[in-house]
């Protein structure tokens, strides 16, 4: 870990230095040192701060839609593979420029639950890392400026591992079964919007929730409203979402997102064999079409 | 604030609701059908059924859009929540698209959003979609006719959007 | 406050007779807003429109519904009325209760309901109508071609006897494109330049027609009447204007049986100053930079000036940068050979008397290489024996294209006609799949190549070509007799396939118009407006569409032409009004809009705070471009973009009125 | 020549052979490439194109009894230079296979299929080809005793034919594989 | 980099010409091979004429033993084992549900991970270029030589990917770096009829003397091949051929790598080049004038 913290604090302090970055968006220890948290870093001296380990589960690419944070102009962002994707996605659809970020990858070996990290946990295996982690083709990022190495081995993953095995488990059920589980679910939802704050790509300055003309989505907690929300934020992420599960880890509700989110994510892969996030260029699969599409729903 | 006048006159309406409700009289045995189809191709298929005199199941109830590319699956979640018990999407075939490629973009997110549909629980028999051209009266009736049948053999839904 | 009048028509007893048309109207008066409802037999006649205008002005309405037949009969008739009064035609909705109900149903009651549903739907959809204008844009009364082959020049003709300045841009030293190097023209055997040349002329001479040769297309910006076009004057290292065309400076070049003649297909030389062919319009040379000697010798080699008596040659000339304004874009460029060397089994390239079809063309042509005799390449030796093979690179979908390029059955039918015609005693063979001849008078040319010329056809591939003591054998099948056979033959000519030509995609960018995965121009509809791109002011014609002869190509550079008159008859270019506008507060800039638009409506547009710094990026619609489907407004995420006439709200609302 | 068309044999044969084929018989638009170029097309009862057509129309007697499958020698010249792609070469193979499987000995080709099934034998027993036994296998079983014998002196004097052959030494997993597969 | 060799039954037998000639470059080039351990034959034309899935099972049996000894790379130098090889490996590419069948059958994992090569390959891109030039001691600028490729080296492209179909000239090249000069000739590519050797002699007389002839009559000296089959279409049959068709041909047939054997300087008996049936004296004779 300490090599590579080395190398991640001596590359922002040089960024920093050479003013080709204004602000550099990591990674510091907390007070918990089980529980990373973000950190802004403008003053090359500060860059001491920046470090990395098993416990940086946040995407920090949330950050870079925020106007105080885009107003530093150049910015330079550590980010994990999954995280990356975001930092893509957001270029693919014209958010950010490419000329404006310094990608900073980290190679990581998997994220430890924060649950079992507030339990003490500190090792990254197949049990402790969260479920996007057994799945994760992006270890090392797609896209980066500055690559850091982990020094850590990759954990074995043994047995038949299926992440989000739940998803196969809900496609097995009847509809009316399907059906109570998520209205359960979304039940608790108390619309609190957290999944959309917490997700990197829910950059829209106005929200449809927050239009009322006409009124897309019921304001009051009741369950068509809430599962409409729901819906919504799935339709709207579908094709779209990385994958990276901040949205069900903010979620105080604990409302299973990453269930609806990697379900759309397999379903665009099947049917029209686009992954999200990969490819800076590509064409969003909802922004483009192919005239021999999956036609069999339609009479 | 764009639009006092009309939130007024919605206050009335609902006010009104069981005076007005023409339909309401027939007590709602029949199952609610709401058809969004595009202006070029289905559209004109339904005048040709009528034009024809063709004969249909009355449940059904049109909204023209321009194309099928203007229809956003958020309507048809509208429309359960506002008790259709089957909703039908139809334009153009592939290709004769009258914007070019609306019908595709559609297709596209249609796709994707029956399966999320189906996953949170809807049944998907209460969606249909159809490519209806202008010269399709005849399908128009039967797509009408089958749908119709198939959502009166359904059980009354309590998906999530059609709590009341 | 809205205040609306609804109409309920009889029909006679088309609506009348399956419809209670006074509880229609009775249960319409009670719904809020409704100001008056009343029911009336026939409202398309005079008196009824009569009837909606007295009460639009009686009763000053503020929108109306009519209850009637299909919008797509009378919405225009009741919209007219309604202007007349004053109100905006777009406050005019119609409930389809004839096609949709009286027509469709025989439940008098259920049929009633319906009936005031739908009529309820529109009250509510009307309620929320704003007003529309529809766009007017003004018009920039001149033309442009892009490309001066056959098609290209029979639209800049027929715009400029219509009356209108065209300028028309040529890639090439001189205009002509893939026909003038035809020798004659199927089915009726006309020379091809004989009746290509006068046309040329025509062109070079119409005071309408500004020519821009050796030219191409840098930039195009702007929208229907009003695009800005920037075109590249490639330097031809002569002044034009005191050029006579007389000859002196290429007969002085030293580069003569240097450079390969891009116009014989690689049978002749050329110059390094050189009119790629003696009827070239504009009959002024052009000095190829990439082989004179002037320019690659440091400029030493000055023969051509020194022969020049007007002394027009000037080597320091630059490229130049003219840039036009423009209300219509006709785009012809043209066609392109596929690579037959991409056929490894039939040696082209390797055996040099198999040769491709323009290649025979040049070799029969009286103006080419061999003044019209039919020659081998190899040894000049006339051939007495020519195998021509169809569908090499068409219908192929390994290695070539999967469509049919069209002309090729007939012009290899008329090639073997000819070669018959030209050397006595000579047999052809013609390896076909199918023969498509089917415009007038071709089934019967093809009939007489067989019959009367004595071309032997069969129905089969050619597998392999081989060479042996200056033979070629060929070896192919005839299906028909179900039989391996081996011709051996003095020449073979292949039919090669059509593509478009190189670089058309890139021009297809600059013009914003789409084109299919082979790279040709697509319709905007392909039966309805074959003669529009996918773009308002842009059309198309030629081969750049796809394959087609020379009648198809004339037609269309006409149609492109009428459509373009057409346009221009009007003082403004008027549009309706039901497009799609954004809330440029609300954009993000994700641009998801622009990407689904058929149309390329939709331009970035940078707002900026009062310093001039760009605040943010957003989407802005070009109401000359947008053709109003909506396609975007689904693609917004945040619903910052709206279509007038069919807007979010009015839909939800029209929902809303059927709630149960 | 009339064949009268029966749709059910014609679907039944038609798919049997697509879906071993992995290929759709339609794709074939009969331009006579693939027989333009075959090197034994002189020998054969039908061009390999005329065995696509047939076996589209179901004609399975008259395919499956042809010279044309066994005399085709998988040059592969056909699918290489098939303008659309189509695997027929491989078609060849699938139509053998199901000849095989029906029990259909060729009547015309006798010696090709033999030497094929005394070549598999060899295989199945040894793991390896021992190329004198397979030989006189194949002469045993076609009574073709002595052609080419002449050849055989001077190729033992080369040291060409060997007296013995290795065999794999795990033939239970070759027994295994032909098991499994057969 | 591990490479595995898999002579196939040929080169254990009526070919080991071919084998002695290649061990003996090999060891010239300084490249090591390791025999494929327990190998099996390849199935050749029976298999795939009768068994479509036993084809792809019978060489997805040394692929696997290779695959899990660890190499990465094997030399197939027989053509046609090396397309069934191929074809193996591009079959179980396309089609898991036979790959997890072959991959249980045989009781060992299998991730269809091996190159493959054939002789020619294996020269050209492993051996490479230069180090073959560098090897030539005597170069055989004296004899015209006609390649000869047949069908399995280049065909179907779409699986063996490798030189053109139609116009090869992988081989030319390796006949170019002895010194020798490579003879063009129309027959290259077409099969001699390889697999029906025995069952239909006369068919593959035919195909071979058309091929043979059309050689001589471009006036080369004589054949190269990387094949075993068509070496012994070429080699076995060749006074047969003379006798049926009344004409001398005299074309010695070596496989490429006793061509280059030759220009490394080893002598015709490390290269076991008596053991044709065609006698080579002759050239052998014009090399060491």
């Amino acid at each position: 870990m300490e090599k590579m913290n080395d190398k991640l604090q001596n590359t922002a302090k040089e960024l920093l230095e050479s003013k080709e970055v204004n602000l550099i968006i990591g990674f510091a220890k907390g007070s918990n040192p089980l529980r990373m948290r973000s950190v802004f870093i403008t003053d090359p001296k500060d860059a001491y701060k920046i470090s990395f380990n098993a416990h940086c589960v946040q995407d920090l690419a949330v950050f870079l839609k925020k106007p105080e944070v885009k107003k530093f102009g150049k910015i330079g962002i550590v980010v994990k593979g999954c995280d990356e994707k975001a930092v893509n996605t957001l270029i693919q659809e014209y958010q950010l420029s490419r000329d404006n970020i310094k990608i900073i990858g980290v190679e990581c070996r998997g994220a430890i639950k924060q649950n079992l990290a507030d339990r003490g946990e500190d090792s990254v295996k197949q049990s402790t890392v969260y479920d996007k982690c057994l799945a994760c083709e992006v270890h090392t990022p797609l896209l980066y400026d500055y690559l850091v190495e982990s020094d850590e081995p990759a954990f074995e993953i043994t047995g038949d591992v299926k992440p989000y095995a739940k998803i196969e488990e809900l496609d097995a059920m009847s509809v009316e079964d399907r059906n109570m589980f998520w209205q359960k679910e979304f039940e608790k939802c108390i619309k609190c919007y957290a999944c959309r704050q917490a997700c990197p790509l829910c950059y829209c300055t106005r929200c449809i929730v927050e239009k009322n003309t006409p009124q897309w989505i019921e304001t009051n907690i009741e369950e068509t409203g809430n599962a409409q929300w729901n819906m919504i934020r799935a339709y709207h992420l579908s094709g779209r979402c990385i994958g990276c599960g901040e949205c069900e880890r903010a979620c105080p509700v604990n409302i299973p997102l990453m269930l609806v989110n990697e379900k759309m994510a397999r379903d665009v892969f099947e049917k029209f064999g686009y992954k999200s996030g990969l490819d800076i260029n590509a064409k969003p699969v909802f922004g483009t079409f192919d005239a021999n599409d999956f036609n069999e729903f339609i009479k | 604030m764009e639009n006092n006048r009309v939130e007024e006159d919605d206050k009335n309406a609902q006010n009104d609701k069981g005076n007005l409700s023409g339909s309401g009289s027939a007590k709602e045995k029949e199952p609610r059908i709401i058809a969004f189809v595009c202006n070029w191709c289905t559209y004109n298929g339904a005048d040709l059924a009528g034009t024809s005199r063709m004969k249909y199941a009355e449940n059904v109830r049109v909204i023209k859009l321009p194309c099928t590319g203007r229809i956003d699956p958020l309507f048809v979640v509208e429309a359960f929540k506002k008790g259709a018990k089957g909703v039908l999407v139809s334009g153009c075939h592939p290709g004769d698209c009258h914007y070019t490629s609306g019908n595709y973009h559609s297709r596209r997110k249609y796709t994707a959003f029956r399966d999320l549909l189906s996953y949170f629980g809807v049944d998907t028999n209460r969606v249909e979609f159809s490519w209806i051209s202008a010269s399709e009266g005849n399908k128009w009736v039967s797509v009408i006719n089958d749908f119709t049948n198939k959502i009166k053999s359904l059980p009354d839904s309590s998906d999530i959007f059609s709590k009341q | 406050m809205a205040r609306i009048g609804v109409f309920v028509c009889w029909c006679g007893s088309n609506i009348a007779g399956t419809v209670d048309v006074k509880r229609v109207a009775e249960e319409a008066a009670k719904i809020p807003g409704v100001v008056e409802a009343v029911d009336y037999k026939y409202m398309c006649s005079d008196p009824g429109q009569n009837t909606l205008r007295k009460m639009i002005k009686d009763k000053n309405l503020t929108g109306v519904v009519l209850a009637a037949c299909s919008p797509h009969m009378h919405e225009n008739t009741f919209r007219k009325a309604a202007v007349k009064e004053g109100l905006n035609p777009y406050f005019i909705e119609i409930a389809n209760i004839r096609e949709q109900v009286s027509w469709v149903h025989e439940d008098k009651e259920k049929a009633t309901a319906k009936a005031i549903d739908l009529l309820k739907m529109m009250v509510e959809k009307v309620k929320r109508n704003k007003p529309i204008e529809d766009v007017r844009v003004p018009l920039t009364k001149k033309a442009l071609v892009v490309g001066g082959g056959i098609s290209g020049i029979q639209a800049a003709l027929d715009i400029a006897n219509g009356g209108v300045e065209v300028i028309l841009v040529e890639k090439e030293p001189s205009i002509g494109g893939k026909m003038i190097q035809l020798d004659e023209t199927f089915p009726t055997l006309d020379c091809s330049s004989c009746i290509m040349t006068p046309k040329m002329v025509e062109v070079y001479q119409h005071p309408n027609i500004k020519l821009y040769t050796y030219s191409e297309l840098e930039d195009v910006s702007g929208y229907i009447g009003n695009f800005n076009v920037k075109i590249k004057k490639k330097a031809r290292s002569i002044v034009e204007k005191d050029c006579t065309g007389c000859g002196d400076c290429w007969n002085a070049c030293p580069m003569h049986k240097n450079v390969k003649s891009e116009f014989n297909v690689n049978l002749s030389e050329r110059t390094a100053i050189y009119v790629p062919f003696p009827q070239a319009v504009p009959l002024i040379p052009v000095i190829d930079r990439s082989v004179c000697l002037h320019y690659k010798k440091g400029g030493k080699c000055q023969k051509c000036y020194d022969a020049c008596g007007p002394k027009c040659i000037d080597f320091d000339l630059q490229d130049e940068i003219i840039e036009e304004k423009v209300g219509a874009i006709v785009a012809a460029t043209g066609y392109d050979l596929m690579e037959n060397s991409l056929y490894g089994e039939y040696g082209y390239g390797q055996f040099k008397d198999v040769i491709s079809g323009l290649q025979f063309e040049r070799l029969l042509s009286a103006s080419g290489p061999t003044e019209g005799v039919v020659k081998r390449p190899s040894d000049g030796k006339t051939p007495e024996t020519i195998v021509f093979i169809q569908c090499v690179g068409s219908r192929d979908p390994e290695k070539g294209v999967p469509y049919c390029s069209k002309v090729c059955c007939m012009y290899t039918a008329k090639h073997a006609k000819l070669f018959a015609h030209k050397v006595h005693g000579s047999q052809s063979y013609v390896f076909y799949i199918d023969i498509r001849a089917t415009s007038k008078g071709y089934e019967e040319f093809v009939r007489s190549t067989m019959e009367n010329d004595g071309a032997i056809y069969l129905r089969g591939r050619v597998s392999k070509i081989y060479e042996d003591n200056g033979k070629l054998i060929v070896k192919g099948a005839d299906t028909l007799s179900g039989n391996q056979v081996e011709i051996a033959a003095d020449m073979v000519v292949l039919a090669t396939g059509v593509i478009p030509k190189k670089g058309s995609d890139k021009i297809a960018q600059m013009l914003g118009i789409s084109y299919d995965k082979y790279g040709f121009y697509t319709e905007s509809h392909p039966k309805l407006r074959p003669a529009e791109s996918s773009t308002a002011g842009i059309y198309l014609a030629g081969m750049a569409q796809g394959p087609r002869d020379i009648p198809e190509s004339v037609v269309s550079g006409s149609a492109a032409a009428s459509k373009i008159l057409g346009l221009f008859s009007k003082s403004e270019y008027e549009v309706e009004g039901t497009i799609a506008s954004v809330n440029k507060t609300t954009c993000v800039g994700c641009f998801y809009c622009k990407r689904v638009c058929a149309y390329s409506a939709i331009s970035k547009e940078e707002v900026k705070d009062r310093n001039g710094n760009v605040l943010k990026v957003v989407a802005n619609v070009n109401s000359g471009l947008c053709a109003g489907c909506g396609a975007c407004v689904n693609a917004c995420f945040s619903k910052s973009i709206d279509l007038k006439g069919y807007l979010d709200e009015q839909i939800f609302a029209e929902i809303k009125s059927l709630a149960v | 020549m009339k064949t009268v068309i029966n749709e059910q044999e014609r679907r039944n044969f038609a798919s049997e052979v697509e879906s071993k084929l992995h290929d759709k018989l339609a794709k074939c638009y009969q331009c006579g490439k693939c027989s333009a170029g075959c090197p034994v097309n002189f020998e054969m009862d039908y061009t390999p194109n005329q065995i696509i057509k047939m076996t589209e129309l179901g004609m399975a007697d008259r395919v499956l009894n042809s010279k044309t499958i066994w005399l085709c020698v998988s040059c592969n010249t056909c699918s290489t230079r098939c303008p659309k792609g189509f695997e027929v070469a491989g078609i060849m193979d699938v139509l053998r296979e199901v000849a095989a499987k029906r029990g259909i000995e060729s009547k015309t080709e006798k010696e090709v299929q033999t030497f094929h099934e005394v070549f598999l034998d060899n295989v199945k027993s040894n793991g390896r080809i021992f190329e004198l036994e397979l030989v006189g296998k194949y002469k045993l079983k076609t009574k073709h005793l002595f052609r080419d014998m002449f050849l055989a002196p001077k190729m033992i004097e080369k040291g060409k034919l060997k007296m013995h052959s290795d065999k794999v030494s795990n033939i239970n997993q070759i027994a295994k594989i032909f098991k499994d597969f057969e | 980099m591990k490479l595995a060799y898999y002579p196939g039954c040929s080169l254990k037998g009526t070919s080991f010409e071919y084998e002695t000639s290649l061990l003996k470059i090999l060891e010239a080039l300084n490249i090591e091979v390791q025999e494929i351990p327990d190998w099996n034959c390849c199935g050749a034309s029976a298999a795939h004429s009768l068994n479509h899935n036993l084809s792809v099972a019978l060489p997805a049996r040394n692929l696997a033993i290779a695959e899990n000894n660890g190499f990465e790379e094997v030399l197939a130098p027989c053509a046609a084992c090396s397309s069934r090889l191929k074809t193996a490996k591009h079959e179980m590419g396309s089609d898991d549900i036979l790959k997890k069948r072959i991959s249980d059958s045989l009781e060992m994992p299998y991730k269809n991970s091996l190159n493959i090569s054939n002789m020619l390959e294996f020269l050209l891109n492993i051996a490479g270029k230069e180090k073959i030039k560098s090897l030539v001691k005597k170069p055989l600028s004296s004899l015209k030589v006609a390649s000869y490729y047949g069908c399995l080296l280049v065909r179907p492209p779409k699986v063996m990917k490798f030189d053109d179909p139609d116009k090869p000239v992988s081989m030319d090249e390796l006949v170019a770096l002895t010194g020798a000069v490579p003879v063009d000739y129309s027959y290259k590519t077409e099969c001699c009829g390889a697999i029906n050797s025995l069952s239909k002699p006369d068919v593959v007389m035919a195909l071979t003397g058309k091929i043979l002839y059309d050689i001589k009559e471009h006036g080369a000296d004589l054949v190269v091949v990387a094949c075993p089959l068509c070496h012994s279409n070429l080699d076995v049959r060749q006074r047969e051929i003379e006798r049926k068709y009344a004409e001398r041909i005299g074309l010695p047939v070596l496989f490429i790598t006793e061509l280059l054997g030759l220009a490394f300087g080893f002598s015709p008996e490390e290269l076991a080049i008596g053991g044709h049936m065609v006698n080579a004296d002759k050239i052998l004779q014009k090399l060491s004038n």
